[in-house]
């Protein structure tokens, strides 16, 4: 067995960094850095959780901003109306989500393939439209939050603080993927993404599984959602835009879909990316749409794909060798 | 020797995995060829290797005179390769009558080309079902409309892959009359399957592969007379 | 004795065409039954409607003393129906355990389980080896599917349909494009298991047919127009003109 | 001498890009006509594009603020990026000079002692169609707005000046292309005449639409932010008739405009809009500040008394803070019609609201 | 409510639906044939508007617009085609939109570097500035253009698909095209003629709203949704079906802005009418292919096929 796997010692490392970010960023003076790392973790958990739906359950759902938007309007709403206590506002969240999730999900869930994509899309632009309109709550013009979530024994005003809980999340949730994935549950929603109608065939009410996958990750991203509005103090129609959704499907697929991992690295690497070319001109749509296109044809496997790739195949070569040495051995 | 279709030693993979070792058959003018073998040797490789479907690593495709080895598949089948794909294949969203018309051509300006009443008397279950799409017939009803669709373009050489899977014996029967007839009409046949009895009552040349190889070939009676490879290689 | 499968009077229209004309058929358990018939006869469609997929217009079908003829397929898969599918039909990016061990999940307790893996559960293990076992797979049991052979996906697509413990078998065409050796192999499977599942086989590779039926039907424009056991239908003028013709019987 | 850092923060791409970059533009364009320097200090001015996401603007504004170290922000084209940036600004004592946004909430009670603008309150616009409205005598309006915030505030500035019969307020969807449906509804009702708020391609659509329903001419279209300088070129002879109310026009006849305007023309070879007046207005306003401290910008008190006692003179004339720091000033009645030229363009009729104050000013805490 | 008005919002719900179906035409065939789901098709009609345009603008001929917005964005589509789409026909849906995704970055940022950021001009040519008269209600001429252009365009997809032999071969193409090109057809000119097609009916349609609408980056993602919805209401490859389904949607849209505010206000207080009139009819279609798709989850006309 290979004990020195390229993909663990790449996981350890990237986790170490996130541990320590804040450390650095107080001491090289650039709390903006903080808030940047901040908001990669954020879209990172809602990349995850769209990851156990699109990378393992086979569902493209190109409305998953939907969720960070009730997140943040979650939050944003309850402190207008004086409540920002945070179990409250988390109870909320995780309750709107579910709800929102269960019933656009049934109905979305009798599709699949392009019709899922399309249809929720329709549902996120429905609230999308829903919130532009929303005059008591800042319409178009967004919500801002002065009172960010109070949990008693911290608060997400502290951006430090707030940080560490986005990481003590995202690294929940990456453990919680890996664990469910070959779990009972996880092989059901795996074998509906290879063969659905085998699925059926076999006798599994597929349609249960796949609603259920989608509310757990509707209230996943629901929590970035939450993370999200403390970290900006604003709720806004923009974060449920339909480009968001895009944006978290790019973030997974770079990163490598169905890999736990992937939706992090994916997610560090598209606003990594983003910053630095925004850096190099106003006209970076430009770059970045063809380099979006280009790893798409070349790079399908995403880059922890590849690493996983890379070591099954280094793996597979020292079998190999082992063979070759045993048989050696006994000549 | 004027070989209309000449494979030679061509390896091909899919993906990673190599399937064909250097595997060669040849066909003349006028010849009725088989290729046979056990599941997964490599024979439906080969096909789609010489219909330029797939493309081999190394080795040689020669076809009417051309080396064929790099064309796209529809050039191929310009010069007169017509191919019954394993499985049917048929349009499952074009009825029987456009199944048949949508591709059929008389490129190579035949005397006495293959028409829709020509094909519906060979098959006459297939008139009767002219206006139902390719999904909505059964296994056998699909088998005969690819064989048309494949006459209809007016071939040199006929490839068979499998044309009788699924066939009644009634039918099938009748398939091997009706390409006795064929080759009696100077038509060139390349047969794949598995019912070695009829084809050795008509059949010319065999061709034997063996993992990716073709490890034997030769004409009938010898073919009948060398037990062994029928045992070893074909298990009969 | 009763009967595990009773077709009473099963009829499917296709616009003009009556695919299934009023077909009644019972099958006692453990019996191997055949059904044989020309291109188009409706063999296709009848097993489709014992399967669940195709509707049928008129008639019943019981299935182990109940009427089924309404159920969804997913629920007379698990009242131990069982139909085997083409070789595209298993998980190729799963192991071949993880391929059988998810047919058994199917059928065994609820997939709500977030946190055990599955591998590590012997409830589903130990009757998933026990399959692969009896489909003669045990030494590939840990291999990924995509490293399997055409045949060896045959195995492995009867390892799960044994796993579940079905009643009844419905076989179209599981011969179809196999050589004499790989079909001769399946004959043996499929020998191997007769007596304990009851089978309703089509196929029309006849030495197979004439090596396992106990009985066969003959059907011929959705109508069954004989049925016997293998020397009836053997003997019979009728199904020699519609079907067989005179392809060398074996004997 | 110390370097005044400062930061503008605009919608510079996307399709309302257009407006971001004329208000940046006209600032380079000040700073250049005072010479590169602002107040006698060397200016340094760091340019980000909020996208027109407000939480993209937060997060530029974090990094302004606590990367760059900027003195003061400006820009700021709209009102939600506005209200997502205006706190963690003001909050973090950093001048925020707005020069086109300007939401009701910041001028009444969330006003600060550190925002000062130099364009308007968002209701000014309606407010003065509304009155031009009585002045013309129309007795029967009838409304169109798109169904968000800004369209509401549209109609209930419009309204808290006009005396009339208001015959209907529709509400289309935010980035409705088609207005056929809307456009027959509003013939069929028969009004005096149609007020309108659609800014950026909405106007451009409505228009287009209207006028090819053969009613522009007929049924007069007073309108807000919906033809503007950034529109009127995919406009042009379309749009001739429309009536807008607006602070600004580039034919205001006095010194600094006429050179702002020539310059700004020679420079980016178009017409600068009123964002681009505003924004010049700006950069003239944070010169005139700091020359009172002499280039220093490190003492905010001292640089936000100075903004607030400013004296400059501003293209689109009278110009003075209110206590809510917003500007008391002039709305006029500008049409789009045919210039000297035969070209398109918009030509002042007069002022319709004079030396006029927001309606909010007095929930301000601040004197 | 009087019957001109209503007749007058008919023909403004066929007017907007055989947009969209021009739009929606070409997403479905692409969709229905390489199996491509194409988001950037919105780019390639925003992209025939301008290219459109900007002929109208130099030439002052709304004959030349047409052939250079036609050709313009049929010459587009066949380079998309050849350079990103070819390499994705045989990868799953994700990837194809990922890939669309980014050449929608890509185009809108083009349009805005080369036309800038500012909607761009075009006019009404001067011949169907008018009104027309039809059954004693008079309606814009351009806009009885465009219907007419629209069911023209409708009857020419029909009788090519369904009346000729590459009609056959476009639909023999879209379940097997391995086999047709085995049978001797050059499947890859067919697939690059057809998404050329796809993108010169874009272009027909972002011809014809360029004197409608506001030509701008970004002009095609709001009618890009809109086309999606219709053929996924359609059932998605199917041509007819989405024909069918941009006239409902048009009606259903038409009708909603039009009458549904006053509906509401029967029923609904003044306020809540106003409020929830637009966000309802706004969501309108929306909910229509929600209940569409809960009934029908393959579409009202779905392609039989496999
Ligand atoms: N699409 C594919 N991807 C990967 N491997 C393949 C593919 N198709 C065939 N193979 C492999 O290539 C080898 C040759 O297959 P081929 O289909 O040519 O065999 P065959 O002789 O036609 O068999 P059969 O009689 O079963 O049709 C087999 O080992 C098979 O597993
Ligand atoms: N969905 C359908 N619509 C219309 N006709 C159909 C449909 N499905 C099958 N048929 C027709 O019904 C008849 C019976 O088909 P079926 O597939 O049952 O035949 P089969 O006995 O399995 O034949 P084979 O041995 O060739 O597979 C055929 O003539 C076929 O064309
Ligand atoms: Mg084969
Ligand atoms: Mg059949």
């Amino acid at each position: 067995m290979m004990r020195n796997k390229f993909s663990s010692w790449f996981v350890a490392i990237v986790t170490l960094l996130l541990l320590v970010a804040p450390v650095y960023a107080g001491f090289a003076g650039e709390p903006f850095a903080l808030t940047f790392v901040s908001r990669i973790l954020i879209f990172a958990l809602a990349a995850i959780s769209l990851n156990l739906i699109l990378g393992y359950g086979g569902m493209v759902s190109f409305g998953h901003a939907l969720y960070m938007g009730l997140g943040a309007y979650v939050v944003g709403v309850l402190a207008q109306h004086d409540v920002t206590n945070g179990w409250v506002q988390l109870g909320v969240t995780l309750a709107a989500c579910a709800v929102i999730g269960l019933i656009t999900g049934a109905v979305s869930l009798r599709t699949s393939g392009i019709a899922f994509i399309m249809i929720t899309l329709a549902f996120a632009q429905m609230f999308y439209y829903l919130f532009v309109s929303l005059k008591q709550y800042g319409g178009d013009d967004g919500l801002p939050i002065s009172a960010r979530s109070e949990f008693g024994l911290f608060s997400l005003g502290s951006p430090v603080v707030l940080y560490y809980v986005a990481l003590a999340l995202v690294l929940v949730a990456l453990v919680g993927t890996k664990r469910l994935v070959d779990a009972r549950f996880g092989m059901v929603l795996r074998g509906c993404r290879i063969n659905e109608r085998r699925m059926k065939a076999m006798g599994f009410p597929t349609l249960r599984y796949k609603l259920s996958a989608y509310v757990l990750s509707s209230m996943l991203c629901g929590l970035a959602g939450l993370l999200y509005a403390n970290l900006t103090g604003f709720a806004s129609p923009a974060y449920l835009a339909w480009t968001v959704s895009g944006e978290l499907i790019i973030m997974v697929v770079l990163g490598g879909m169905g890999t736990v991992f992937g939706p992090l690295v994916g997610a560090i690497t598209l606003l990594v990316s983003e910053e630095i070319l925004k850096a190099m001109t106003d006209h970076w749509p430009m770059i970045l749409g063809p380099l979006i296109v280009l790893v798409v044809l070349t790079a399908r496997r995403g880059l922890y794909g590849y690493l996983l790739d890379w070591d099954a195949w280094r793996e597979r070569r020292g079998l190999a060798a082992a063979e070759l040495l045993s048989t050696k051995e006994r000549s | 020797m004027n070989d209309l279709l000449q494979i030679s030693d061509i390896e091909v993979c899919y993906g990673d995995a190599q399937a064909l070792f250097g595997a060669a058959l040849s066909v003349a003018e006028g010849e009725f060829v088989t290729l046979l073998g056990r599941n997964g040797m490599g024979k439906t490789t080969t096909v789609r290797t010489a219909t330029g479907i797939m493309s081999a690593r190394s080795g040689r495709v020669q076809f009417a005179g051309q080396d064929v080895s790099r064309w796209p598949s529809y050039r191929i089948a310009r010069l007169g390769l017509g191919l019954v794909p394993e499985q049917r294949q048929v349009f499952p969203n074009l009825t029987v009558y456009e199944n048949l018309v949508a591709t059929a051509h008389n490129r190579l300006q035949r005397s006495d080309p293959w028409t829709l009443e020509r094909v519906y008397k060979l098959f006459p279950r297939l008139k009767e079902r002219a206006g139902n799409l390719g999904a909505n017939l059964s296994g056998g009803e699909q088998q005969m409309l690819a064989i048309g669709r494949a006459l209809m373009t007016n071939p040199r050489l006929l490839v068979l892959d499998e044309a009788t899977e699924g066939l009644a014996p009634l039918v099938r029967g009748e398939i091997w009359d009706c390409l006795q007839a064929l080759k009696n009409t100077g038509l060139s046949v390349l047969v794949i399957d598995k019912n070695i009895g009829p084809l050795l009552r008509i059949a010319d040349t065999h061709f034997i592969m063996e993992k990716g190889r073709t490890v034997w070939s030769g004409s009938s009676p010898s073919l009948l007379a060398a037990t062994d490879v029928l045992k070893d290689t074909l298990g009969v | 004795m009763s009967h595990i499968l009773e077709i009473s009077q099963l009829a499917k229209r296709y616009g003009g065409l009556l695919a299934t004309d009023h077909v009644s058929l019972t099958l006692a358990p453990g019996e191997l039954h055949a059904i044989i018939g020309p291109n188009g006869a409706g063999k296709t469609t009848l097993i489709g409607q014992l399967g669940g997929e195709v509707a049928p217009d008129s008639g019943s079908i019981r299935f182990d003393g109940k009427d089924i003829t309404s159920l969804a397929p997913a629920q007379r898969a698990l009242r131990g129906l069982a139909r085997s599918y083409q070789i595209t039909s298993v998980f190729p990016e799963l192991s071949v355990l993880e391929n059988v061990a998810l047919a058994m999940q199917a059928h065994c307790g609820h997939s709500f389980g977030f946190w055990t893996p599955m591998l590590r559960q012997p409830e589903l293990v130990e009757p998933a080896l026990h399959a692969i076992g009896q489909a003669g797979l045990a030494h590939r049991a840990r291999a990924p599917v995509s490293d399997l052979a055409h045949g060896e996906r045959r195995q492995l697509e009867l390892a799960m349909v044994l796993v579940a413990e079905p009643k009844l078998l419905l076989l179209d065409e599981p011969m179809a494009g196999m050589s004499h050796q790989e079909s001769g192999k399946v004959v043996e499977l499929l020998q191997g298991l007769k007596g304990r599942y009851a089978m309703l086989l089509v196929e029309h590779d006849m030495d197979a047919v004439f090596a396992l039926a106990d009985r066969i039907s003959v059907l011929v424009y959705g109508r069954i127009i004989a049925s016997g056991t293998p020397q009836e239908i053997r003997a019979n003028e009728e199904v020699r003109t519609a079907y067989l013709g005179d392809e060398v019987l074996p004997v | 001498q110390q370097t005044v850092k400062i930061g503008f923060l605009g919608t510079l791409s996307g399709p309302a890009g257009a407006l971001g970059q004329d208000q940046y533009d006209a600032f380079m364009l000040g700073l250049e006509h005072f010479g590169g320097k602002l107040g006698g200090a060397t200016v340094q001015v760091i340019k980000e594009d909020d996208q027109l996401k407000p939480d993209l603007g937060v997060q530029l504004a974090q990094k302004l603020i606590e990367k760059d170290k900027v003195n003061i922000i400006t820009g700021v084209t709209f009102s939600n990026v506005m209200m997502a940036i205006h706190k963690p600004i003001t909050d973090a004592g950093v001048l925020l000079v707005g020069s086109n946004a300007g939401p009701t909430p910041l001028t009444g009670k969330g006003c600060s002692p550190l925002f000062f603008s130099t364009s308007w309150n968002n209701d000014s616009l309606h407010e003065s169609m509304g009155q031009y409205a009585n002045d013309a005598g129309y007795k029967k309006v009838y409304m169109l707005a798109p169904n968000y915030q800004a369209g509401k505030d549209a109609f209930s500035g419009f309204k808290r000046f006009y005396k009339g019969q208001v015959m209907d307020e529709v509400f289309t969807q935010v980035n409705q292309p088609d207005y056929s449906a809307e456009i027959a509804q509003l013939q069929a009702a028969k009004p005096d005449a149609v007020y309108v708020f659609y800014p950026g391609g909405m106007g451009v659509n409505f228009v287009k639409q209207y006028q090819q329903a053969g009613l522009l001419g007929k049924l007069p279209l007073l309108s807000t932010s919906t033809v503007d300088g950034t529109t009127l070129p995919a406009l042009k002879d379309i749009a001739l008739g429309v009536v807008t109310g607006s602070p600004y026009s580039p034919d205001i006849d006095n010194p600094q405009n006429k050179k702002f305007v020539e310059d700004f023309k020679k420079k980016f070879n178009r017409s600068p809009s009123l964002y681009a007046a505003q924004s010049y207005d700006a950069a003239s306003l944070i010169n005139a500040a700091l020359l009172k401290t002499g280039g220093k910008a490190d003492n905010k008190d001292a640089l936000r008394a100075a903004l607030k006692s400013a004296e400059f003179k501003s293209v689109a004339g009278p110009f003075k803070f209110n206590t809510n720091q917003f500007p008391i000033r002039n709305f006029y009645r500008v049409d789009v019609a045919k210039d000297a030229s035969g070209q398109a363009a918009f030509v002042n009729k007069g002022v319709v609201l004079k030396d006029h104050a927001d309606a909010y000013y007095k929930e301000c805490a601040l004197k | 409510m009087s019957l001109s008005l209503f007749s007058i919002q008919i023909l403004n719900g066929l007017q907007l639906g055989v947009l969209l179906f021009m739009l929606s035409a070409g997403l479905t065939l692409v969709f229905g044939i390489m199996n491509f789901i194409n988001l950037a098709h919105g780019s390639l009609y925003m992209m025939g508007a301008y290219f459109a345009a900007t002929a109208y603008v130099r030439s002052d001929s709304f004959f030349i617009a047409a052939l250079v917005g036609i050709a313009g964005s049929a010459a587009l589509g066949f380079a998309v085609e050849r350079i990103v789409a070819a390499r994705l026909y045989a990868r799953d849906h994700l990837d194809q939109v990922l890939a669309t995704f980014g050449l929608i970055l890509f185009f809108n940022e083009l349009a805005r570097w080369v036309w800038g950021a500012s909607p761009y001009y075009m006019n009404v040519p001067q011949a169907l500035s008018g009104t027309v008269s039809l059954f004693g209600i008079s309606y814009s001429a351009y806009r009885f253009a465009i219907i007419v252009v629209g069911l023209l365009v409708a009857l020419g997809c029909y009788l090519l698909i369904n009346k000729t032999r590459v009609g056959m071969l476009i639909r023999a193409g879209s379940s097997n095209p391995t086999i047709v090109a085995a049978l001797g057809v050059n499947i890859k000119l067919l697939n690059a003629a057809i998404f050329a097609l796809g993108a010169a009916l874009a272009g027909v349609a972002g011809l014809m709203s360029g004197p409608i609408l506001s030509v701008q980056p970004g002009m095609g993602e709001p009618i890009l949704i809109t086309a999606m919805i219709v053929i996924v209401i359609g059932g998605i490859g199917s041509v007819r079906g989405a024909f069918y389904s941009a006239l409902i949607v048009g009606f259903i849209d038409t009708a909603g802005r039009a009458f549904l505010p006053m509906l509401l206000r029967e029923f609904l207080d003044r306020s809540t009418a106003q409020a929830a009139g637009p966000a309802l009819a706004s969501m309108l279609i929306c909910i229509f292919m929600a209940a569409v798709l809960a009934f029908k989850p393959a579409g009202l006309f779905p392609v039989k096929n496999q």
